[in-house]
């Protein structure tokens, strides 16, 4: 068993209204040191198959074709081996 | 010229012909060329590309959009503006525009969808309208794909997500299924509003010296090449290169919303001139401004907000960021406007101003990047192209398409199971179809109703277009499109008093395609007059096609009616046992 | 009675709230923005629906760092009348007002439909005046599947603070929970929409009461105050 | 400057109805060794602030007010020394 952590985040050029906004708040709130705030997804997928390899294939394929979309997002992920 | 960046030159432009990506002819750039009496720098180029592209000028589709009968006694404003405005007595106005994001939704359908919503808002609120009601006209392939219903769940979230967010509430559309929308699904929404006629703006640039002043979100490097990308066709191998996305922001647009609405009743008399900035953003927007009004412009780009670093001239130009809009201030009074966008939380800075000379100038760090007569930027070439009744409907054997139909209650059957025809209560209930509690009549019936809150009027509204009889005449179903929308105004106890269209069609390069566009305008035409209701808005958009193949022509028309006392306001439903059914007409 | 409705930055049935308070009821009705810090004037505080800064992080997240929060704090402290409808409600609960958080509808999406609730207590300031068991009122959220943890949710019902109960749950709340009022009994909070529904014209007007409610209460309150 | 990374998801007893319909789509995609998904939130914050510990205290303080709802979510982070 593996656990895929997938980050998910808008291209740099996209606009994030969501994290604007969050920023906006924290500065509201007083938290002047906040420069900067991107807010994204975050998926924690457990995938039943031993094979590293193959994990990173689909985790891979599905994040393209489903989790993001290519045109304006970008992923990365984290696999991690945990007890089935 | 001492940029720090750096773009190919004038003469490299010319050799290497690097406009024709952007969708600028030779002979077009040709004669950019001559008209300017120099070449174009970088920045020109991609002015003349924007502005010259189908999307802006409508150059391929204005000899046919010219037979549109859009007068009467009613029309205060008809096509040319934001939206186009009719008079419904009392000294108020109904403004209305219909707008296509198809080509974006088939990219990134929920933000394509959304950000639809969001344009064709501004294009209400930017006559100084309160918008009152949204409404859409979709068509996907058959639902026999995981990608169509993608596309189906995306694109009915995009616009319940901005237009509920934003607190217009979606009243009524259509959802049609087809094999010719598979691979170019069709996104058409409409908005209405209501309009104080002392309150009526337009997009001019009047007065010299006056400022312009620039509202609402930063400008950032999304959508750039819209303008020219929407017109541009599809095919499977361009998929990796669609990059012009904009993310759709309904909180920022609602608040430059409420405060443009704010501008205008509280200090009309500052304001003269408001524009959104749609397609082509910012050059779009102030050369049409300047452009109308006769007047030059000159803008400061340095001043433009901007989100990105280190972006060009030609990037602030065309970036087509949303939820943006220009507004022409009178001189002195800049500081007035400002306050009002500034108390909603919002960037208002001046920018530029209008000039004497009709020049549109452009500087930047110090140098002008760009000079160009205003009228010859907002006067793209006009192009005649031929026109060439398709074989299919010169050999037609009507036959063919009539079917035989031998078991009734079978092919009945058949009927109600069609996706088309099936009820779509589950893709509209995620639509706020409520908020501003006007809506009398709710998706469900035919036309939607909104009443006029302290008048005993109300507004029916409705979409609809059947693309399949276009294709098999596109002079008959236009006048089909136009008497459907009728009969569903007329059914809801309304009279129809004006319409809107979003012309849907493939390539008008194809002589076929460009008498498809020719004759359904006639057809839509000749039925507009008999109904006296004039076209008073609407949109184009052509290029509709996958690899290779045209869609239906699907000409959306978007009907307005009036109902002069909400007494008369009538509904599908049945009402009780015993009641007579009558069959009218033949 | 003084009635207040607080626009929050993407508050969108602040003026539906107003125009039921204000046209239908004859109340006298102020919308005054979340940046006010004074809210000594009102008898009866609504926070009305909509998506306040775009509900971007979470509904009513944001919201509740509003200027306004310490003056509706100290209303709270008065007993004065506070109502959060939707969007209202989801900020009254991030700010703790209320027990309980709102989650994203069981099947995601957003809902506007008319949805049966059974009033489960007719003998609160809200809900004093319903004279059948059951209502329709309208829906409109994305994010109404009201959620407590056990300890809460007993509590709530020992104490009776459960006022509406949907009939057929559309968003999956714990216990079909639509409504809650806090332990004191001046606060409340739902998703559905009463403001919706007082007009003939748009054919509902099962809200009525839930209005009639707060005035009849609002008015005893008053008289015995003035004693 | 610091980069925080917060990672928010929903307390493991809440079910979460964006993963539930994330996991029903990728098994009709066919991914069957999918048995689990959890949807939850990532911010990359940028904090003008050189003392770690000051930059530690601020987002967890501004987490747990702001970026969490307390009832149903929890979050953990990563901070990351980044150029300013
Ligand atoms: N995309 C949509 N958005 C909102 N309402 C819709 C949509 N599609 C259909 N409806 C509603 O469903 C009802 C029936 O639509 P439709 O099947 O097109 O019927 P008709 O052919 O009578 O116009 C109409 O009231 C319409 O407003």
């Amino acid at each position: 068993m593996y656990l895929a952590k997938i980050y998910v985040t808008y291209k740099p050029s996209i606009l994030d209204p969501k994290g604007e906004t969050v920023k906006d708040a924290l500065h509201r709130m007083e938290y002047a040191d906040v420069q900067d705030v991107v807010m994204g997804k975050y998926f924690e997928i457990k995938l039943d198959n031993s094979d590293v390899n193959q994990v990173a294939k689909e985790v891979e394929a599905f994040s393209q074709q489903l989790l993001i979309n290519v045109n304006m997002e970008v992923f990365r992920y984290e696999l991690e081996k945990i007890e089935g | 010229m001492t940029l720090t960046y750096t773009e190919p030159t004038p003469v490299q432009i010319r050799d290497e012909k690097i406009y024709l990506p952007w969708g600028l002819t030779e002979a077009e750039y040709q004669l950019a060329t001559d008209k300017l009496g120099r070449l174009p720098n970088y920045t020109e180029t991609g002015l003349f590309a924007a502005m010259w592209s189908e999307h802006v000028s409508y150059k391929k589709s204005k000899p046919v959009l010219r037979k549109f009968w859009s007068q009467n006694e009613r029309v205060l404003q008809g096509p040319g503006e934001g939206a186009g405005i009719l008079d419904i007595g009392d000294n108020q106005a109904v403004v209305f525009k219909a707008e296509s994001h198809n080509h974006p939704s088939a990219v990134e359908p929920y933000e394509g969808a959304a950000t639809g919503v969001g344009g064709i808002l501004r294009d209400i609120f930017s006559m100084g309208a309160q918008p009152i009601a949204v409404l859409d006209s979709l068509r996907f392939g058959e639902i026999d794909n995981e990608h169509t219903k993608y596309l189906i769940n995306e694109i009915v979230a995009g616009i319940a997500g901005y237009g509920n967010a934003i607190g217009i509430p979606t009243v009524g559309g259509e959802i049609g299924f087809d094999k010719t929308y598979a691979g170019n699904p069709l996104v058409n929404v409409m908005a209405v509003g209501l309009l104080d006629q002392d309150a009526m703006q337009v997009g001019q640039a009047r007065g010299v010296d006056n400022s312009i002043l620039y509202v609402g979100a930063k400008t950032g490097r999304d959508g750039i090449h819209g303008a020219t990308f929407a017109s541009a066709a599809f095919s499977d191998e361009a998929e990796a290169d669609r990059s012009a996305v904009q993310v759709g922001d309904p909180f920022t647009e609602k608040l430059v919303m409420d405060a443009t609405i704010a501008i205008v009743r509280d200090h009309a008399d500052i304001v003269v001139g408001i524009q959104d900035m749609g397609a082509a953003g910012l050059v779009s927007s102030s050369a049409e401004m300047a452009s109308k009004a006769g007047m030059g412009i000159q803008l400061n780009l340095d001043l433009v907000p901007q989100r990105e670093t280190g972006m060009t001239p030609y990037e602030l130009m065309l970036s087509e960021s949303q939820e943006r809009m220009l507004l022409v201030i009178k001189q002195g009074h800049e500081q007035e406007a400002i306050d009002v966008f500034a108390n909603a939380g919002l960037d208002a800075v001046v920018i530029g101003k209008v000039t004497d000379d009709g020049q549109y100038r452009l500087d930047f760090k110090g140098e002008t990047v760009a000079d160009i007569d205003a009228q010859t930027l907002t006067k793209a070439p006009k192009y005649e192209l031929p026109a060439k009744k398709p074989a299919r409907i010169s050999n037609a054997n009507p036959a063919q398409y009539q079917p035989v139909i031998t078991d009734l209650q079978a092919t009945f059957l058949q009927m109600l199971a069609q996706p088309t025809i099936a009820s779509k209560a589950d893709l509209f209930r995620h639509f706020d179809s409520m908020v501003r509690t006007n809506t009398v009549v709710k998706p469900g019936s035919d036309a939607a109703v909104v009443r006029i809150r302290g008048t005993k009027k109300a507004l029916a509204m409705t979409t609809d277009v059947n693309g399949r009889y276009l294709y098999l005449d596109p002079f008959i179903g236009g006048q089909i499109a136009m008497a459907e929308a009728a009969r569903n105004i007329i059914a809801s106890g309304a009279e129809p008093i004006g319409i809107t269209d979003c012309l849907n069609f493939g390539n008008p390069d194809k002589p076929e395609v460009y008498y498809e566009l020719d004759q359904a305008v006639q057809g839509i035409t000749d039925f507009a007059k008999r109904l006296n209701t004039p076209v008073i808005s609407g949109n184009v958009s052509l290029y509709n096609e996958y690899n290779g193949e045209d869609i239906y022509p699907t000409p959306m028309i978007g009907m307005v009616g009036l109902h002069t006392d909400v007494v008369h306001i009538t509904t599908q439903t049945v009402k009780n046992a015993d009641d007579l059914i009558y069959v009218i007409g033949n | 009675m003084k009635a207040a409705v607080i626009t929050f930055p993407g508050s969108n049935c602040d003026y539906d709230m107003y125009y039921a308070l204000h046209d239908e009821f004859g109340i006298e009705t102020t919308i005054i923005p979340a940046t006010t810090t004074d809210l000594s004037a009102y008898d009866a505080i609504f926070l009305p629906g909509g998506f306040s800064y775009g509900d971007y992080l979470r509904t009513g997240a944001i919201a509740r760092f509003s200027p306004v929060m310490d003056a509706l704090i100290t209303a709270n402290q008065q007993g004065k009348i506070i109502v959060g409808i939707c969007n209202g409600f989801q900020i009254l609960t991030e700010a703790g007002l209320l027990p309980g958080a709102l989650q994203t509808n069981i099947q995601p999406g957003f809902i506007c439909d008319e949805t049966g609730l059974t009033i489960a207590n007719a003998t609160t300031t809200f809900t004093n005046a319903f004279e059948t068991p059951t209502i329709k009122l309208p829906i409109a959220h994305g994010e109404g599947n009201y959620y407590v943890d056990e300890a809460q949710l007993a509590e709530l019902q020992g104490n009776n603070q459960i006022l509406f109960a949907y009939t057929d749950n559309p968003n999956g709340s714990v216990a079909n929970i639509a409504g809650v009022m806090n332990k004191a009994g001046n606060v409340f909070g739902m998703m559905p929409h009463p403001e919706r529904a007082v007009d003939e014209l748009l054919g509902n007007t099962d809200g009525r009461a839930f209005f009639q409610s707060i005035l009849a209460s609002l008015a005893t309150h008053l008289e015995v105050s003035n004693v």
